[in-house]
């Protein structure tokens, strides 16, 4: 599968770029930042992360579609 | 309404888009940028955010706000890209019938937004050292 | 610092008078002349101030808010004279490090202002009749 | 004694008048406002008014002095 991918914030500055395509065939979205995080060496600890699938939230359990754009959440810290 | 700005917010804008012969209250939330934060001195911030996220989830937390709260119209701006000591980072205007549910709604708003939004902070200290709030 | 002014009340002036670069949260209230009260139609609204008297009440209420709550700065302007629907009544703003004493303590004015400031409020009705509020 | 009294709002309207300055032998603030409530129709009940001596809120069984500046306070309705 083709999906586009998003970095934000220090999750960006890690992977050292916003956004990239990639081929996976990871069962799901937590499967898909694993291989990711080992590859890139983004933290390894998911839980203080989120994802979303085409700009809404998303649960790590889910699969995803082709040409889904999926973005990697660091915690929030706005207002 | 909702957006992120990468440009100076300014006041007398933002609550101009708030009119409502049936409103009797405006309360508004102001976010600036202070110049130290946890004991350091800051220098300036830098804001990143998802922008469609961010609309979307914003939508969400409005869409409670009005069902809690008798309120009539509201209106948020969040800044992106650097900001100086005393900018405007975030602001929220709350218009009601009357000043309970504005105050509530503009607090929840603000509260909210800084729980769920997928912006992000970071600050540049006077010792050269910088980075992202709430890093994990 | 507290002022009753026969001056319709600007928002961008008065904000500008509120500026701390410890502060990160502004909180401001703005009550606004609404077209209906009670079910009546107002066309428009008299206030009347008793103004040394207020600004001597206006300096106890301060002093409470600022022991209370860890704001750093705060300001009240309350319209006299006649006022047009939508114009602004009253405006407060507080200044605070953080947001939830400056919610508190923005709201803690104006509810003691509306309790003990001689000030006055008559309302002109689209029927031609007009009452002071509150009168015994 | 002297004093100069004010009418506010409904009280003022009521008198006719702002300012007044008065001759009186009145023994406290509360004789004071009923002698001039019965003498110009002002309402006699005064739990719902207060009264101010020189700016400062003060309280019907005070007495006051000549020269003093005293003000009638109807219930406010600010904001």
């Amino acid at each position: 599968m083709q999906v586009e991918v998003t970095y934000y914030a220090m999750l960006r500055e890690r992977r050292g770029l916003s956004v990239e395509t990639i081929q996976t065939e990871a069962a799901g979205l937590g499967a898909l930042y694993d291989d990711l995080a080992g590859k890139y060496g983004l933290p390894t600890e998911r839980h203080h992360l989120k994802v979303a699938v085409n700009d809404q939230f998303a649960s790590w359990e889910n699969s995803f579609a082709s040409g889904d754009r999926i973005a990697f959440i660091p915690p929030v810290s706005g207002g | 309404m909702f957006a992120l700005s990468d440009l100076p917010l300014l006041e007398h804008s933002l609550v101009q888009s708030l009119n409502d012969p049936a409103a009797g209250a405006l309360v508004t939330f102001e976010g600036r940028v202070r110049q130290q934060n946890q004991g350091r001195a800051v220098t300036r911030l830098e804001y990143e955010g998802a922008e469609l996220l961010a609309a979307n989830e914003f939508q969400s937390i409005e869409a409670e706000a009005c069902q809690r709260f008798d309120i009539t119209q509201l209106h948020c701006v969040h800044r992106t890209g650097m900001l100086e000591i005393g900018e405007i980072a975030v602001w929220i205007g709350v218009l009601a019938p009357h000043r309970g549910p504005a105050f509530d709604a503009c607090r929840y708003l603000i509260d909210e937004l800084k729980k769920r939004l997928p912006i992000w902070k970071k600050e540049y200290y006077a010792d050269g050292d910088s980075g992202w709030i709430n890093a994990p």
